[in-house]
């Protein structure tokens, strides 16, 4: 019986790189159930329609440089990438913005760097933040859940909406502002964000349904770390980092911006927190390194949120953050059995 | 005082010298193939740019304005850069030979780099008095040397990465400084100046 | 006009002086460079660089007239320092200078051996022993197989062997070239 | 007495696998023809032979003597005659040939006249390591490091503590375990022997808490010794590998060894449980280190259990005798499925550093094609010396090895628990061991390079000088000529008479 493995160790643990992708997207699965109940079903197009294009891009690269192509179709980073993006992108969001948003993702961010595990930024927040930046109008016009659980959204007009833009069923309006949107435009005019919160686009304590939709993911994410997929330093240190810096300027200039909890559970937040910033490839591996890694996406989400110029911070935090990934790593090198002095 | 950290948070992030400004770009690619010579190249060109934003301003304040010859100022500018740079460039071949060597061509370089002159320029565009064009100089050159730095600890990284053939070296090195200029566009805004 | 060209003269004097003044404070001398590069080569001292030994090629890099990939024997490892070290390109071994070949050891055969002392003359590292008239042979620990030794051999009676590992000398084998072929081994 | 237990980080809970060869007691091999014994079984300079061809020997002669400081003698196993001196492939994952000496055995098996020794106290300790040494004993938990240097505490070392290592971890291998059941009396021998030669009170018996058998015997034995009272059995929690040396004296001590030093920096010693026993063999009755305890086990493995082993038997035979379903020149591995190797030869001998020969291991990995790194951190998570397996891999395939050395790549004990983890399948363990090689035989080509450098440079002030030499007596020689010159022209001055052609002279 031919031995599998060249010199030893002979023996193997279960841990596969598909058991981790497959367990994630799991995790996601409440998420997307909320999403559908309070955006309507377009989000499952816009996922199916990313997935489809993602693997059909990783095969005809694949292809390209001459790889195998089973091992590298069937580890599922494709999909995953893919299903983050579709969650991030506005539901009604057009399908051309989704098909250039996971080419560039799959192109440019990922096999031009060599392919799975090689890239040093998170191709789908590349993808997010070139649509962010290329097509802002797009990528900030939200369907306001107020008027969606009057009349809800089918299938068919979703998907006629998508396709070819214009909107059977009889709601008008289509575009309408994030929570995190309406928070700056407001403060802008130097409301207060108490009365702020009056509007119809809030709900009990962040956007109505973005703060389910949040809730959901971090039952996901709580499900990822007990399945050991994503270790606790990243999330922790993110969200801590987050309501830290939030905490204290909410107290010192409580006009400046919401409170921390509405800060926690609204945009893109836990999203960040335990499916993008923790996706192993880009972010830093080393134990205190993933402390620094998530403070600094965390800090940076609520700077950028606060005195920058887009709404949510997130995508461009965990960028940043990926870019500083090798000096952190270089730094934050643990203490080795015996070593005298660091 | 707040407006002075304005200007510093504004050159080091908001517009930055090279992924958002644009300027610098040779040494930029070409002096971030290893960490250690983009912290010496970091460390020179913060010497030369304070230095010479420094002069460039007494320059233009002290002996261009009162005669009356601004239009000589690209040309002093660019004389009185030269001067920094070949004095950095000697005190570097005595204290280190080896970052002398290996950054061999681009210290010379750091004359024509257009950050320098730019920042020079830029200083007086904006009517910056003594105290802020050696900030606004300097915090250049730090935003300068901050992102050389990352761009260097990541070109390690890539350089052993498995890029496809036709991308490696350069190519990947200006993809990749595209995509953090991206990223840096979520500061854009952070500061109204 | 008259005070523009004045008021450049003037700036063009000052900063003379200091530039002047600089440059005496400053001297440098000797090359650090070149013991550094001398310190990678692998002192066959072959000559198949075209140069006479390996001290000469590395002053020769030092001071960048001639390119880094001209040492066979040095082969690709050697090449990667230099560029590393120089912050160069890579570049792939010179075929005019040589193939790179693994580490041969030069052996004399003790029949045909008539101790004319030509081979001891032409050793660049003294790694052969004997005189004149006596049986001459190859100290194998100092010998680095530059074969200068078999030209000026009359009757030809040295031969270049292959070292071969031994356990404590073995190297295990490089796995990124048996990486994506691991499915059908042993 | 519970000792308060340290710990290490990482490492693995693995299936044992150990009922498969505990159920039977230990069994001798039976004499085969031939034995090849190599001369390098353990760490150190291959020891040198004192036999030539043809000669008689008998059980226990020493055929081969120690060379150089860090070596250990060699003995015939059994008595017969020596047919060959010459290249044998040896148990070695390079599958290369080494000196050795085979051994037609005569089956008569008698013993050379053997001096035991009944009370070691009047020995000094220097006498008792001689005994060692020249007994040919070599650390039997795998390494093979000569025992006699860890019993020399040194002028400045004072001993605390006498680790005797009895934890095997790795899965299938069972010799130690039942070592310590059947023969706890030797073993104990063996403690108050080194406890003697170490000047150490305090002893500790480690073993892993699913070995209950072997730790009532030792508890048992040691009831039966009030002398011994310092001395205690400590049972530690079972986890992979703690066995490795530095892991079980952070667990017994919670001390660190400094990285590139020793134990007995830090007044630590370990052995393993077979060394002590050999050790109480050779010193109580006078026998050298001939033959060891090894476990035969794996799924093709009919009767698995362990063998009294004499050196030199060839492994096929020992696989016969337990019936093992193997085709010749099919893998098998020796040593264990953490960290042994695969061999294919069969004529293979029994070694000293010999523990465990696995044939078709049960739950061994699959056959698959590794994927990239997703730098996950599993492999740095489970390193149990704090390592950073993903970076040590980047660099070692990167070929920067300066950058892998950067990264402690030498303190890497190779237990395997990092490509257990790894899921992308990667054999990070084996790019470790090339790196370890590469960097090594760079180290040797620069010295060999440096003294290739000084030999050329004295060789160029040589010739410089003899250069120097030469021109030096041609102007000398010049000169005298000048000068003989001018006496004749002075002289050819005063008789003007008679002119003399010199030039024939000067071109002669």
């Amino acid at each position: 019986m031919p031995l599998s493995r060249l010199s030893s160790p002979f023996l193997a643990g279960t841990n596969r790189v598909t058991l981790q992708m497959l367990q994630l997207l799991a995790a996601l699965i409440p998420a997307i159930i909320a999403i559908v109940y309070f955006f309507g079903p377009s989000v499952l197009i816009t996922m199916t329609l990313a997935v489809v294009v993602a693997l059909l891009a990783e095969a005809i690269l694949l292809r390209l440089r001459n790889r195998p192509l089973k091992p590298f179709l069937t580890d599922g980073s494709a999909v995953v990438t893919a299903v983050l993006l579709a969650i991030a992108l506005p539901p009604l969001a057009p399908w051309w913005l989704t098909v250039t948003g996971i080419l560039f993702a799959i192109i440019f961010a990922k096999h031009l760097y060599g392919g799975l595990g090689y890239n040093p930024f998170n191709p789908a927040m590349v993808a997010y933040v070139l649509l962010l930046i290329s097509f802002p109008l797009e990528m900030t016009t939200w369907l306001p859940v107020a008027n969606l659980s009057e009349h809800p959204l089918d299938i068919s007009s979703a998907f006629q909406f998508i396709f070819n833009g214009q909107l059977t069923s009889s709601i008008d309006t289509v575009s309408g502002a994030t929570p995190l949107d309406a928070m700056k435009t407001q403060i802008g005019l130097h409301q207060i964000p108490a009365y702020i919160f009056q509007q119809p686009v809030f709900g009990l304590w962040g956007g109505k349904g973005w703060e389910w939709i949040n809730l959901w993911l971090a039952v996901g994410g709580v499900f990822l770390l007990y399945r050991r997929v994503i270790s606790w330093h990243i999330p922790v240190a993110m969200l801590i980092g987050l309501s830290t810096i939030s905490l204290v300027t909410w107290l010192i200039a409580p006009e400046l911006t919401g409170s921390p909890l509405f800060h926690l559970i609204s945009g893109g937040t836990m999203l960040g927190a335990f499916f993008i910033a923790t996706d192993p490839v880009t972010a830093s591996t080393t134990v205190k390194g993933k402390i620094v890694f998530g403070a600094g996406v965390g800090l940076l989400t609520y700077i950028i949120r606060v005195w920058g110029g887009y709404p949510d911070g997130v995508a461009f935090a965990v960028l940043i953050m990926n870019m500083l990934v090798p000096l952190i790593d270089y730094y934050t090198q643990p203490k080795v059995y015996g070593a005298v002095k660091r | 005082m707040t407006d002075y950290a304005l200007i510093l948070i504004s050159t080091i992030l908001v517009n930055n010298i090279v992924l958002v400004k644009f300027l610098g770009l040779c040494p930029f690619m070409g002096v971030s193939r290893k960490l250690e010579t983009a912290i010496g190249m970091g460390l020179a060109t913060t010497f030369v740019l304070t230095l010479s934003s420094i002069s460039s301003y007494l320059i233009n304040e002290y002996l261009l304005a009162p005669l009356g010859i601004e239009f000589l100022r690209t040309i002093s500018f660019i004389f009185v850069i030269a001067v920094v740079v070949q004095f950095t460039e000697l005190v570097v071949h005595k204290t280190s030979p080896i970052l002398y060597q290996v950054l061999g061509i681009f210290l010379p370089l750091i004359t024509t780099n257009c950050a320098v002159l730019g920042v020079a320029l830029l200083n007086v565009q904006q009517g910056h008095g003594f105290l802020e064009s050696a900030l606004y100089g300097f915090g250049a050159a730090i935003g300068f040397s901050m992102v050389l730095i990352i761009f260097a600890a990541m070109r390690e990284r890539i350089a052993v990465a498995d890029v496809p053939v036709a991308f490696q070296g350069a190519a990947i090195g200006l993809i990749t400084a595209g995509l953090m200029s991206m990223a840096f566009m979520g500061f854009a805004g952070l500061v109204h100046v | 006009m008259l005070t523009a060209i004045l008021a450049i003269t003037l700036l063009a004097l000052i900063l003379g002086l200091v530039l002047g003044f600089a440059a005496i404070r400053f001297k440098v001398e000797g090359d650090p460079i070149a013991d550094q590069i001398d310190k990678i080569l692998p002192q066959t001292q072959c000559g198949q660089c075209s140069f006479a030994g390996c001290r000469p090629y590395a002053e020769a890099i030092a001071a960048g007239e001639v390119d880094i990939n001209r040492c066979p024997p040095g082969g690709e490892a050697t090449i990667h320092a230099l560029a590393d070290l120089l912050e160069v390109e890579f570049k792939p071994l010179d075929e005019e200078c040589g193939v790179e070949k693994p580490k041969m050891l030069a052996v004399i055969d003790e029949d045909r051996c008539i101790g004319c002392t030509l081979c001891i003359q032409a050793c660049p590292v003294d790694a052969i022993l004997g005189a004149a008239k006596h049986m001459h042979t190859v100290i194998a620990s100092e010998c680095t197989g530059c074969e200068l030794c078999l030209p000026p051999c009359p009757v030809d009676c040295i031969d270049m062997v292959e070292t071969k590992p031994k356990p404590n000398t073995w190297r295990w084998p490089d796995p990124a070239h048996i990486d994506l072929k691991l499915g059908d081994q042993p | 007495m519970t000792q308060k237990l340290g710990s290490f980080p990482g490492g693995l809970k693995l299936n044992g696998q150990k009922k498969r060869s505990t159920q039977v007691a230990i069994r001798k091999m039976p004499l085969s023809k031939k034995l090849i014994l190599p001369l390098q079984q353990h760490i150190g300079e291959a020891s040198i032979p004192i036999v030539s061809v043809g000669d008689k020997v008998l059980k226990g002669q020493k055929i081969a003597k120690a060379e150089g400081h860090v070596s250990v003698a060699l003995h015939a196993p059994s008595s017969g005659t020596i047919i060959a001196i010459d290249e044998q492939p040896i148990p070695h994952p390079s599958g290369l040939s080494a000196l050795c000496i085979s051994i037609e055995t005569d089956g008569e098996d008698q013993w050379i006249k053997r001096q035991p020794i009944k009370d070691f106290t009047e020995h000094t300790e220097h006498e008792i390591r001689q005994l060692i040494r020249d007994a040919g004993i070599v650390g039997l938990g795998g390494a093979g490091f000569p025992s006699f240097i860890k019993l020399n505490p040194g002028v400045h070392h004072h001993v605390e503590t006498l680790i005797i290592n009895g934890v095997e971890c790795e899965p299938y291998i069972t010799c130690d375990d039942m070592i310590m059941r059947e023969r706890a009396e030797g073993i104990l021998d063996g403690i108050e022997i080194m406890c003697y030669a170490l000047h150490v009170k305090n002893c500790v018996i480690a073993i892993e808490d699913n070995k209950p058998e072997a730790i009532s015997a030792l508890e048992l034995a040691l009831g039966a010794r009030p002398h011994l009272k310092e001395t205690n059995v400590v049972v530690i929690p079972t986890r992979y590998p703690t066995g490795s040396e530095k892991q079980l004296i952070q667990v017994v001590t919670g001390k660190q060894v400094p990285t590139g030093g020793l134990p007995i920096d830090i007044g630590i010693v370990s052995h393993n449980v077979g060394t002590t026993y050999a050790i109480a063999r050779s010193i109580k009755h006078g026998e050298p280190l001939i033959s060891r305890i090894v476990t035969v086990t794996g799924r093709e493995v009919e009767h698995a259990g362990n063998f009294e082993t004499l050196f030199g038997t060839p492994m096929h035979e020992l696989l016969e005798f337990c019936g093992t379903k193997r085709q010749p020149e099919e893998p098998f591995i020796l040593g264990g499925p953490m960290m042994g190797y695969n061999l294919s030869g069969d004529h293979l001998p029994v070694t000293k550093t010999a523990n465990c020969i696995i044939v078709g291991v049960d739950d061994g990995a699959k056959a698959s094609t590794p994927l990239p790194c997703i730098r996950c951190g599993e492999c740095a998570t489970a390193c149990p010396v704090s390592l950073l397996p993903q970076q040590l891999y980047w660099h070692s395939r990167a070929k920067d090895l300066d950058k892998a050395k950067e990264y402690n790549l030498f303190d890497c004990i190779e237990c395997g628990c990092c490509s257990y983890v790894c899921p992308s399948e990667i054999p990070l363990v084996h790019y470790f061991r090339f790196a370890k090689t590469e960097i090594m035989n760079q180290q040797q080509e620069h010295a060999k390079a440096d003294i290739a450098r000084i030999r050329h440079e004295n060789r160029l002030a040589r010739l410089e000088l003899e250069q120097q030499e030469k021109e030096l007596r041609q102007q000398q020689r010049k000169a005298a000529l000048a000068a003989t010159q001018a006496a004749k022209v002075k002289q050819a001055a005063e008789l003007p008479t008679e002119p003399q052609t010199t030039d024939s002279q000067e071109t002669q």
